[in-house]
């Protein structure tokens, strides 16, 4: 076995043992750490498998917010008490590790089996990416080739925050998501969320810039972007904003919105639905990506947040 | 040099597995906090290596945003533990 | 020049991997808290700093080479702030002395 | 072995865990964590499947990519989703339990087996 080789099966190994303890330790805090663990790590499994956008997202989206969001959670939960009424019996037990194994096994067998040579639009991706300008072959699939797909993503995003929304007690309705957090004006968590913003904020707007030609994007930037918005509610420099605010809803629905009318454009005046111009594919591109790296960034922070609490005083 | 960087990444990768291994045992919650702060320099450091060996430079990228979620994610370990500890009625300095 | 290079990246990053075992042998022996904090937060970002230093002679460009060190700025902000805050909440959970 | 064939493997143990921990674990937030390590089990056998088609100076498949990215986003907006409900069930109910038949706050009795 060469030393490339060792090194992949160490990796995997680490990342799997985490899965294990994420499934198999008692305490649901330290289950939801090791996720965060879990999450932040699969990122080097994808720079490996060279799909370095991925890595970005996984590391900043399922690693990142998608661990806080459970973190958040399980620290609310703590009380709840243990639900040992409902442990499952030890048939039920045996049955799922017998089906579970059984899944594995059959995806194991897939992966063994798959067709050589594999099959790849990867040739044809690169050979039409001069119909839009853009080096990077993962955003032309998602902005261009698969255009439809990343909207109607958009408005899965917006449908999960009204889902969250609606979830507000009827006193609260409108109002602020989520506790008001106080720290020391002095502190070091206030000095962090004093520094480190900008920084975030310069690198967000970097990885979102550079995934025209390079790996990154508008959901990679996004996420840097409301994880430090998120930062600087949780050091208590500012508040969110209550639910109820049109210029809110406004940005909330300003990247869908945009991504709607291009391609009602290109339907009125084109060939398709999301047809571009050839000639304005970039800008028209640039612009849907611009819209929506504001919408992504309240989204995540707001989907965070979760559902309103206080009313508005 | 690939093979001396390979060799390097799987060394750091190791100890980061036993770190964890360290962390996630506890005894106590603060041990548990640790964990993003580990990723945040042993799992960047790995990133980094590994970027340079398999001939990726877009991972300094994932290295950066690695940088700040990590900070972002031990930041929450801190607030989401001080609030339990909160209720359990122990308060903190920091929060008053 | 290459041979230069390599031997700035071998001698730093095998330095740096000494850090990183130093910290891992300090959270796997000390007995408390603190002192696990103290051995994760300071030795990892000397093998962090190492890595990069490391690194920088490998580096395509000027800007990846700049990338490169503000990466091990951030994991020293980091580092310092987070333990400061982990710090403090272990002291709340431990009994007054 | 190569790498996609080993990472394809890791994937597949990756769903077994998570469907196996979506089934036995009575707590709905650790319901909710196996199904995000599944999830990224399945994320992780399209990168393996992406990596052997590596063509053309590009070093995966950057369609499996692309659905692998909007995945990620709609597994997360899922996420959200579930945990406001179930901590707004908690608040309305004081437990996490599921059940109907089961009276709240009743965690001591192990009557269900």
């Amino acid at each position: 076995m060469s030393i490339a080789a060792a090194f992949e099966v160490a990796l995997a190994a680490v990342v799997l043992g985490l899965g294990i303890w994420t499934i198999a330790v008692r305490e649901t805090y330290s289950a939801t750490v090791g996720f965060v663990a879990y999450g932040l790590l699969v990122a080097l499994i994808w720079v490996r498998l060279d799909a370095v956008d991925v890595a970005l997202t996984e590391a900043a989206i399922g690693g990142g917010l998608g661990g806080v969001l459970l973190l958040g959670a399980a620290a609310r939960l703590r009380d709840a008490g243990p639900t040992a009424a409902e442990a499952p019996g030890k048939v039920v037990r045996v049955t799922a590790a017998i089906l579970s194994v059984l899944t594995a096994a059959a995806l194991a067998g897939a992966v063994l089996l798959l067709p050589d040579p594999a099959p790849t639009l990867a040739p044809k991706a690169v050979a039409n990416a001069s119909a839009t300008g853009l080096a990077n072959p993962v955003t032309n699939v998602l902005m261009a080739f698969r255009a439809m797909d990343t909207m109607l993503e958009k408005v899965v995003l917006l449908l999960a925050i009204i889902g969250v929304w609606s979830l507000a007690p009827d006193d609260a309705w409108g109002g602020h998501p989520g506790p008001r957090h106080q720290a020391d004006p002095l502190g070091v968590l206030v000095f962090l969320a004093r520094l480190l913003p900008p920084i975030g904020i310069v690198v967000g707007i970097y990885i979102f810039w550079t995934g025209a030609n390079h790996p990154g994007g508008a959901f990679q930037g996004g996420a840097i972007l409301a994880s430090m918005w998120l930062l600087a509610i949780m050091a208590g420099l500012t508040d969110t904003p209550p639910v109820g605010r049109r210029w809110l809803r406004f940005i909330l629905v300003a990247g869908p919105g945009l991504f709607l009318v291009v391609g009602l454009g290109g339907l009125w005046f084109g060939a398709a639905f999301l047809a571009y111009p050839p000639a304005q594919a970039k800008p028209l591109i640039l612009g849907i990506e611009v819209a929506m790296i504001l919408t992504i960034a309240a989204t995540l922070g707001l989907l965070l947040a979760g559902a309103p609490e206080r009313s508005v005083k | 040099m690939t093979e001396f960087l390979t060799a390097a990444v799987g060394f750091i990768l190791a100890m980061l597995a036993l770190g964890l291994v360290s962390i996630l045992r506890g005894p106590g919650d603060t041990d548990r906090m640790m964990a993003a702060q580990l990723i945040g320099t042993g799992g960047i450091a790995a990133l980094l290596l590994l970027g340079t060996v398999t001939g990726v430079p877009a991972a300094v990228d994932v290295a950066l945003t690695l940088a700040l979620l990590a900070t972002f994610a031990s930041i929450a370990f801190v607030k989401k533990g001080l609030s339990s500890l909160e209720a359990d009625g122990t308060g903190s300095t920091e929060d008053q | 020049m290459s041979l230069v290079r390599d031997i700035i990246t071998i001698a730093a990053v095998s330095a740096g991997a000494f850090f990183f075992l130093a910290g891992t042998v300090g959270l796997l022996r000390f007995p408390d808290t603190l002192t696990r904090l103290h051995a994760l937060t300071k030795a990892d970002n000397l093998g962090l700093g190492l890595v990069v230093l490391g690194l920088l002679p490998q580096a395509t460009s000027l800007r990846d080479g700049l990338k490169l060190i503000s990466i091990w700025l951030l994991g020293l902000l980091a580092g310092a702030t987070v333990s400061q805050l982990i710090a403090r909440t272990a002291r709340q959970g431990e009994p007054a002395k | 072995m190569s790498g996609p064939t080993v990472f394809g493997l890791c994937a597949a143990v990756a769903v077994g865990l998570g469907l196996y921990g979506l089934i036995t674990n009575p707590h709905p937030l650790r319901k909710i964590i196996a199904f995000n390590l599944l999830g990224s089990g399945v994320f992780l056998l399209f990168g393996a499947v992406g990596r052997r088609g590596a063509a053309a100076s590009v070093g995966n498949d950057p369609v499996p990519q692309a659905l692998v990215i909007t995945g990620v986003v709609v597994a997360f907006s899922a996420t959200a989703l579930a945990i406001a409900l179930l901590l707004r069930l908690f608040q309305k109910t004081g437990s996490t339990t599921l059940s109907s038949g089961a009276p709240p706050n009743a965690s001591s009795d192990p009557s269900g087996g």
